[in-house]
């Protein structure tokens, strides 16, 4: 373990706040220690964190890390702050976001396929919000768009990278199964 | 039948496919196209009964179903039914319904994932940066016009969007009804057959067409026309009950 | 000692950032906390987190606890935070120079207004650096300042009058018209 290297990445990473830094960036920052030491103590850290002692944890989503406030705290941040407004997301919205995250990239019609109706408007939507990018075009007439979900996606859905998606849930006839019951 | 359920509680007609499916426990794996259809249709039409719009997408997937019905209820010898063409297509709208479903279902635990995340917060960067921050030179911003522009774009859309999400886009259609009354009109005055493309060329949308589809249909369930396919597979419009022979 | 508070002080503190609780908050927060406890509380955490193996130590300056870094780190942060993107301006800094381009003059509030989130920190960021300044106060409560870009920003932006700005296209509730594909 690297003892000298939790306060100084503690004191960046309380600095920069909702920023959050990216391992790239403390590469950077800190010339001498190698990529292996700094993940070695990021994950210790996030370890210590999680003790109910502490009311903050050291979160990586998408990955960049930060600092943020347990979910025990939150009651007592919304009588404290006025501002802990709580966006939420549509069911129409979510379905957009999953379809794009397991198959992107993917066009707009692509994800209209599967989900029966028209999806233009709430891709802009989504564009907006940042939770989906455009990343270039197919070769198809019009040449349309591809799509896939951003960084932003990632820390929205508390997701380090794509490989932690759950598992797309498999429906099979379930028939057979009856037979030996 | 009661319909408690409104149709903007489906997220597509996928959705309320699923629904109905669930409700009237048909197997998913042997599809009863019938029941299904049925359901559907009863669906729509008490939506429409109760002057809710029901959007654009319903309809295309309706159309999907009643070819598919219709071609099952015709009389045998007057068309020739490709049963593997009918195969495919309940296959084709089964796969469909198992691949909306997979999202759907993976959709509750993004929504979950979201909650949760909603409830951990963070704080601004430290107003301390400023100061190493401030060791740039001014000189070395680069700016132009076009990324004021584009930065107030992004607002103002999020401004445009910051409308609950649900809103449904539809734009402002014929209904069935109004459809029904226009087509009774059209023919009172004709004698003899008129093709389904004839009755259609007045229509200016997909969405039009399949109104006056669903108009023939209902004007054929009040026995006020009846219809026939010729070789060409063209639809004509005959007013009257007519008998088979 | 009140081991169950230190968690939620430590969440609290962390979400005020540079500005910090006082103990009146505090004790509006937590009712059921007498002001013994909270001050007991606090010392311990105080000297907790003055142990080397932190990074960041909490404070009390004017009444006011907060967290800040410890000078140890300062070395660091000055590599992080000048080496990193600092040269150009974060979208977010962007929208708000676009909003007060557009808008002005212009006070901090309508600014929030507008980009939906609190814009204390990134008006102060932008008159630091110049890009905006103060130009007056409105007759509202509190009589808040309003703010103009400067010329510092026309030269930032390559503008000779803010005349040049390119208009603003319309947003309205668009209707899809892309129905039927």
């Amino acid at each position: 373990m690297h003892e000298h290297l939790k306060p100084i990445l503690e004191g960046l990473l309380f600095l920069s706040g909702d920023e959050g830094i990216t391992m790239e960036q403390l590469l950077d920052c800190l010339e001498e220690v190698s990529k292996e030491e700094l993940e070695e103590t990021l994950d210790t850290m996030m370890k210590a964190y999680l003790e109910n002692t502490h009311g903050i944890e050291l979160v990586r989503f998408g990955g960049v890390y930060k600092f943020v406030s347990k979910e025990s705290i939150h009651p007592y941040a919304q009588r404290l702050f006025s501002s802990t407004k709580m966006s939420t997301l549509s069911s129409a919205a979510l379905e957009t976001l999953a379809i794009v995250a397991y198959k992107q990239p993917i066009t707009r019609v692509e994800i209209e396929e599967i989900r029966g109706v028209n999806c233009d408007m709430m891709v802009r939507k989504l564009l907006a919000r940042n939770l989906i990018k455009e990343c270039g075009r197919t070769d198809a007439p019009g040449r349309p768009f591809l799509y896939e979900v951003t960084e932003e996606f990632m820390d929205t859905f508390k997701l380090e990278s794509l490989k932690e998606l759950p598992d797309l849930p498999e429906f099979k006839e379930e028939r057979d199964e009856e037979l030996f019951e | 039948m009661a319909f408690t359920i409104m149709i903007d509680q489906f997220e597509g007609p996928l959705d309320l496919m699923l629904h109905l499916i669930k409700d009237n426990k048909l197997d998913l794996f042997d599809l009863d196209m019938n029941i299904l259809t049925d359901q559907y249709l009863q669906y729509l039409n008490a939506m429409e009964s109760m002057h809710l719009e029901v959007a654009s997408e319903y309809l295309a997937e309706l159309a999907g179903l009643l070819e598919y019905k219709s071609k099952k209820l015709l009389p045998r010898e007057k068309v020739v039914i490709e049963e593997e063409y009918e195969e495919d297509q309940r296959e084709k709208l089964v796969k469909r319904l198992l691949e909306y479903q997979r999202y759907k279902e993976v959709s509750a635990q993004f929504e979950q994932k979201y909650e949760e995340r909603q409830l951990m917060m963070s704080k601004p960067i430290s107003e301390e940066t400023n100061k190493w921050v401030h060791t740039v030179t001014e000189a070395e911003i680069d700016g132009n016009p076009y990324d004021l522009i584009k930065a107030m774009n992004r607002v103002l859309r999020r401004m445009a969007l910051s409308h609950p999400l649900e809103t449904r886009m539809t734009v402002k259609e014929l209904s069935l009804d109004e459809r029904v009354v226009q087509i009774k009109k059209r023919l009172r005055d004709f004698v003899g057959k008129m093709s389904f493309e004839d009755l259609c060329s007045d229509c200016d949308s997909l969405h039009m067409v399949i109104v006056t589809f669903l108009s023939v249909l209902d004007l054929i369930k009040h026995k006020e026309i009846t219809f026939t396919l010729d070789a060409q597979d063209v639809i004509w419009i005959i007013k009257g009950e007519v008998v088979y022979a």
